[in-house]
């Protein structure tokens, strides 16, 4: 009976809690321990059948016509309760564009007519999950990867930074060492150069490769393969490589996911850019843009959320590079901290943000801190996203900035 | 548009008293297992299995070239039995399907290149689209699209699918005319 | 709609699109006619109700509130965790010690399941066959749920608390105070738990007293390494699931495939379509999945007359093309139909070509569904037409000539143009108890693609 | 082109074989083995051999294909399809080597470098052409053809292949099984 159990009094409110990611999107309903559904951010045309991602706009009414569709798959094929007057709590990331938000809520509100919305920020909602108020939320996702310092609830807003390394970056590293000597088994018995048939590297199978055959390696394997990689160190550094593995594409073609692609795609969220910027070099600059006082405390509250975090070895080694990192002469100085400790929140780490919605969106106060259809149709317009209320919102800012 | 009148050679086809077209180059095994209720039209290198177990076909259907009509095994605890398998009316079935279900309702459209796995069950009013892979006792509710491989939801139909269904299949029958020598 | 225009490689429905209220242009098949705005309507300018969820598999309805309890999922059918195929019971004996005599076994009846299209079966899952066909199969339980429940309840009465102070300060004007943190409610609450601590030798009224702080996951400060396997071993595809696997049972994902659990069956909806101008019900289907009938359903091609092209046409440049259309009548009353050009629009989107219509009245004999059986001469003396633009007259159904001017050098023709009728409204009748429903006319801009121009 | 040598197919007694399917080339069919109508076996390249207790339906082609550079060369392959397989409703199969206990499902397709084990499942409207021999169990099922291994391997059709024995002589002329003195190979 466990799956039927849910939450016995529940105020039995239906609230829909909304998180469209760039990969993928999670709904589900407040109250509940997990998503009903996490799908890809895509509608597929249904006279043509090309799969759309939602992000990839380019004017805001195709937007709408594809929130319009998504929503409704979420809606009308998982959901299955009508809109009209429902609840609704959207995840938002701090990155999210105003149109982006702009156009949620006109879709919500003047086609699904719903009653009211929050918009919640991802960082936010997922130290709610702990019970925290403190933490440095770091969300490594599939475009960027994004840390956001909080701070007795409040985020430090000139603190947060970003790099474009996520789970994008990875396939893209799967897809260049593929073409770069990659083969392909046919029928005919001689291998043919990936390079040959570009093609079949769809995004699909690239992340397929991603989940299945890819890992984050160890530190120390990780630094020997960046010492010969990007330092040029002697090749016979190279650690011995892991086995490759026969990946059929489809029922004609099989593809050699090299030992080498397996263990260093993932490299590219750890290897310093030009710029000494890492995924978890990430961290440590958005902690060293924090007040002295707050560092230790943060530091000692990281949360990891993101769907790419979830790849094997990628907590072990963020926690090595932190280390490593820390004591580099860099940070050593002015850092000030030398221990990271990590929370683990009650959900996987793609659907934290949600699980923290879905925990917002089943309070009684829900409603006070929404935006209501009739004030969003009187207004026409959203508030800015750190002001639902837009007269305090005036006098918080000079106090954010001092 | 209105359908096109769409010939055949008159020396190819059948017309039986209740009006079906059957091609000459279809084979009925066990023909006298198969009832085919009338208006309807059978095509050339078409396949039905009328030995295996009772077929019934009903009014205004179109079963298209090389499309196969088998009725499904099941296997019980002491030997085997093939179901008989019933379609209704205005069902149109793409060239070179293969139906082996145990029911087909009325204003279904299967499209061409399916497999219609063992037992399914097609409700009326549902639609199958072109290279679906129906597996074994699928069951397809009123109203639903069923794509891929293996069929999943994909899509609902209108509500006046039942309209548009009986003006294409008796379309299709009025269009489909015998030229040359003529009757 | 896929299968719409599947469907319509026979009769491609798209060639010919109304305007609807809302400015989309669809085939009359999309869209829908609201009895008491008497204006069109699309899926896209409804509101869209959930009607009555069912099983797509056993085909049995269930009430939405037994639906919302069992979060949307059939409780008997189940789905293949690898390829989504509904799963199947099978029976097998096996031997289990007899209940006489224990030394002694007998064999019994034993179910399991398992996927006819990939051939997934609860044994891969490693779980036990069930003595009885239909389940018994345990749900998994999110481990967490107990943590994340006590959290919530912590919340929830917090939050119960600041809504009782909130009504009661209501009348009294304030300034916000709580500030940057109240505005999502809830890490003010976290900051309460903290502070706590320090405030509580201090007096505090009973009712600010705030709840205790659930207690705190501690930190984790080493991770486990990757297993050495993983360096060494050969990887057995299929021993990994992909994405979508995991991703099918949000709580879990598991990555092997031998933690795959059946999943609960999915269920469907049918919707009902309400008219957002006046309420009314536009669509409405009967309660049962199975039935094809509808409570109400007001598809505008069971309404208003359809216009069709009758054979395709070759067309070139400014050159006269005479075009044969024709129009059918769904009501069960005969109805005069009025083709009127457009004037002075000549936006090139949906314009190339200039058509010159009837003049006439165009009258269509009413809808008789035994007309089928008739042969169609009967119509034809009772109506008089002119056989210049009637080209046939057939039952219900019409075939006009137009004559078509493209005057664009390449690409579509398409013409425009008005098209006014008579219809009955059957509703108004009902409510005013009239012997014969209130004559109105409707007018309804129809768009016609007719292919493209001969080069 | 062999041309169509009515003697060089040997059909053992038990067999049920469809006059109306076409049987072209040096075929050997085993024991028990039911061909339905419409079926066709073409031994282009060299003899096919198939074993007992297969199930061959309508709009099978199983075809025994000259190997790339090798067109017109007679005898240069053998094809051996083992015993209790089935092929479903127009199923293409090329591959010299079937084992036993394999299911080939509708239009599905098994190319010519293909080898088949046993246990192997080819699902519906499956191509497969990669240069490879399946592992034992394999299920190749789905759109984009996707593998798993399967614990148990696919049941025999002995009852279903009882049934069409005594079922199918009703309605249909069979081939007529050849002498006892020319034993299959």
């Amino acid at each position: 009976m466990s799956l039927f159990e849910g939450l016995g009094y529940s105020n039995d409110k239906n609230v829909y809690i909304i998180d469209i990611g760039s990969a993928y999107t999670k709904c589900g309903l407040a109250g509940e321990t997990g998503p009903r559904c996490i799908i890809p951010s895509t509608v597929t045309n249904s006279r043509t059948g090309k799969v759309t991602k939602i992000w990839d706009y380019r004017s805001t009414a195709e937007l709408h016509e594809n929130l319009k569709e998504l929503l409704s798959v979420l809606i009308f094929r998982y959901l299955l309760m009508s809109p009209k007057d429902k609840r609704v709590v959207v995840v938002e990331s701090l990155l999210c564009p105003t149109d982006f938000r702009e156009c949620v809520a006109r879709v919500l509100f003047r086609h699904f007519e719903v009653g009211c919305v929050l918009f919640a920020p991802g960082h936010v909602l997922s130290l709610l999950t702990l019970g925290s108020a403190c933490g440095m939320v770091m969300d490594v996702g599939y475009n960027e990867t994004l840390v956001v310092p909080v701070y007795e609830g409040i985020p430090i807003m000139l603190a947060w930074q970003s790099i474009p390394l996520g789970g994008k970056a990875i396939h893209s590293r799967i897809k260049d060492q593929l073409l770069d000597g990659g083969v392909v088994k046919t029928s005919q018995h001689q291998d043919i150069p990936v390079a040959s048939v570009p093609d079949s590297l769809t995004e699909d199978i690239l992340e397929d490769i991603k989940v299945r055959c890819c890992f984050v390696t160890e530190f120390s394997r990780g630094q020997a393969i960046q010492d010969v990689v990007l330092r040029g160190a002697d090749a016979s550094k190279m650690p011995t490589p892991t086995p490759a593995i026969d990946y059929p594409l489809d029922g004609s073609r099989i593809v050699t996911v090299s030992g080498k692609i397996r263990e260093q795609s993932c490299e590219a969220l750890f290897e310093l850019d030009d710029d000494e910027r890492s995924v978890a070099a990430l961290l440590l600059d958005s902690l060293m843009q924090c007040p002295i006082d707050t560092r230790r405390e943060l530091s000692e509250n990281i949360v990891v959320v993101g769907g790419t975090a979830m790849l094997p070895g990628f907590f072990h080694r963020l926690k090595k590079e932190l280390d490593t990192l820390a004591a580099m002469p860099r940070y050593k100085q002015t850092l000030g901290v030398k221990t990271f400790k990590f929370l683990k929140p009650p959900a996987k780490e793609n659907y934290t943000a949600w699980l923290g919605g879905a925990m917002v969106g089943a309070l009684e106060t829900l409603p006070s801190k929404s935006l209501s259809r009739d004030a969003y149709l009187q207004r026409g317009r959203l508030p800015d996203w750190c002001s639902l209320d837009q007269e305090t919102w005036i006098d918080d800012r000079t106090v954010q900035r001092r | 548009m209105e359908l096109q009148d769409i010939y055949y050679s008159s020396a190819e086809y059948i017309e039986t008293a209740s009006g079906n077209k059957v091609s000459r180059q279809s084979v009925l095994c066990g023909s006298q297992n198969i009832v085919i209720n009338g208006k309807s039209i059978v095509m050339t290198d078409c396949v039905i299995r009328g030995d295996l177990a009772n077929v019934r076909i009903g009014r205004f259907c179109v079963v298209s070239k090389r499309a196969v009509i088998r009725p499904a095994f099941k296997k019980f605890s002491k030997g085997v039995a093939f179901f008989p398998l019933h379609i209704g009316d205005h069902v149109f079935i793409g060239e070179d399907s293969i139906v082996n279900a145990a029911q087909v309702g009325s204003f279904v459209h299967i499209g061409k290149n399916c497999v219609i796995g063992r037992r399914s069950v097609l409700k009326d009013c549902c639609a199958i689209a072109d290279n679906t892979v129906l597996p074994p006792e699928t069951v397809v509710p009123p109203f639903t699209i069923f794509s891929g491989s293996p069929g999943k939801v994909n899509g609902e139909l209108p509500e006046c699918t039942q309209d548009l269904m009986t003006d294409v299949t008796s379309s299709f029958y009025q269009h489909f005319r015998p030229h040359g020598k003529g009757k | 709609m896929t299968s719409l225009t599947k469907m319509a490689t026979f009769m491609d429905v798209n060639l010919v699109r109304y305007l609807c209220t809302c400015g989309k242009r669809l085939p009359p098949c999309r869209l829908y006619l609201c009895r008491h705005c008497l204006k069109l309507r699309c899926a896209d300018c409804v509101q869209h109700e959930v009607d009555s969820p069912y099983c797509p598999n056993c085909l049995e309805n269930m009430p939405a509130s037994e639906a919302k309890l069992k979060k949307n999922r059939c409780s008997n059918c189940f789905d293949c965790p690898i390829c989504g195929h509904t799963l199947m019971t099978r029976a097998t004996s096996q031997m289990v010690p007899s209940s006489e005599d224990p030394s002694k076994s007998t064999p019994k009846k034993m179910y399991y399941m398992a996927c006819s299209f990939c051939r997934w079966t609860t044994r891969d899952g490693g779980l036990a066959d069930q003595s009885t066909s239909n389940g018994g199969w345990k749900d998994e339980e999110n481990p967490e749920a107990k943590r994340i429940n006590t959290l919530l309840e912590s919340y929830r009465s917090i939050a119960q608390r600041e809504k009782a102070e909130k009504e009661r300060k209501k009348y009294v004007k304030r300034r916000s105070h709580a500030g940057f943190q109240d505005r999502y409610g809830l890490t003010s609450v976290a900051m309460k738990w903290k502070i706590q601590p320090a405030m509580s030798n201090l007096s505090v009224k009973e009712t600010e007293k705030v709840p205790p702080a659930p207690e705190l996951v501690s930190p984790v400060e080493d991770f486990d390494p990757l297993p050495s396997e993983i360096f060494s071993d050969i990887v057995q595809l299929d021993k990994v699931t992909y994405l979508s696997h995991r991703l099918n049972a949000p709580e879990f994902q598991p990555p092997a495939t031998k933690d795959l659990r059946p999943v609960h069956k999915h269920l469907l909806v049918r919707r009902s379509l309400r008219c957002r101008e006046c309420d009314h019900n536009l669509s409405k289907p009967d309660f049962n999945p199975l039935s094809i009938k509808f409570k109400i359903q007001l598809i505008a091609l069971n309404h208003i007359p359809e216009i069709r092209i009758m054979a395709p046409a070759t067309f070139s440049v400014n050159k006269e093309t005479v075009v044969t259309f024709t129009l059918s009548n769904p009501s069960v009353y005969s109805t005069v139909v009025k083709l009127l050009p457009i004037e002075g629009d000549t936006d090139l989107d949906y314009m190339t070509a200039k058509v010159d219509l009837p003049k006439s009245d165009l009258v269509l004999a009413l809808h008789d569904d035994t007309a089928v059986y008739d042969d169609g001469t009967k119509a034809q003396q009772e109506f008089k037409d002119d056989p210049r633009v009637v080209v046939f007259r057939r039952a219900n159904k019409l075939g006009f000539a137009a004559k078509v001017t493209p005057f664009c050098k390449e690409g579509e023709v398409k013409v425009s143009f008005m098209m006014k009728h008579e219809f009955r409204n059957t509703a108004a009748a009902i409510q005013s108890e009239d012997k014969e429903p209130k004559l109105e006319w409707l007018e309804h801009r129809i768009f016609i693609n007719l292919g493209r121009i001969q080069l | 082109m062999a041309a169509p040598n009515k003697s060089s197919v040997k059909i053992a007694p038990g067999a049920v074989v469809c006059d109306e399917c076409e049987l072209i080339g040096d075929i050997t069919i085993g024991a028990r083995t039911v061909i339905h109508p419409k079926a066709r076996i073409i031994a282009e390249a060299g003899p096919v051999i198939i074993g007992e207790f297969n199930i061959i339906e309508e709009l099978v082609h199983i075809t025994n294909r000259f190997p790339d550079g090798a067109e017109g060369k007679k005898n240069s392959q053998v094809m051996v399809i083992g015993n209790n397989n089935v092929f479903e409703v127009g199923a293409q199969i090329e591959s010299t080597k079937v084992g036993d206990h394999n299911v080939i499902e509708s239009k599905a397709f098994v190319g010519p470098q293909v080898e088949l084990t046993s246990g192997c499942i080819i699902g519906a409207a499956c191509h497969v052409t990669t240069g490879e021999k399946l592992p034992e169990n394999t299920v190749i099922y789905g759109a984009k053809c996707h593998r798993r291994i399967q614990r148990e391997r696919p049941p025999a059709q002995n009852l279903q292949i009882d049934f069409l024995t005594k079922i199918l002589p009703n309605y249909h002329y069979l081939k007529k099984v050849s002498k006892a003195q020319s034993p299959p190979k």
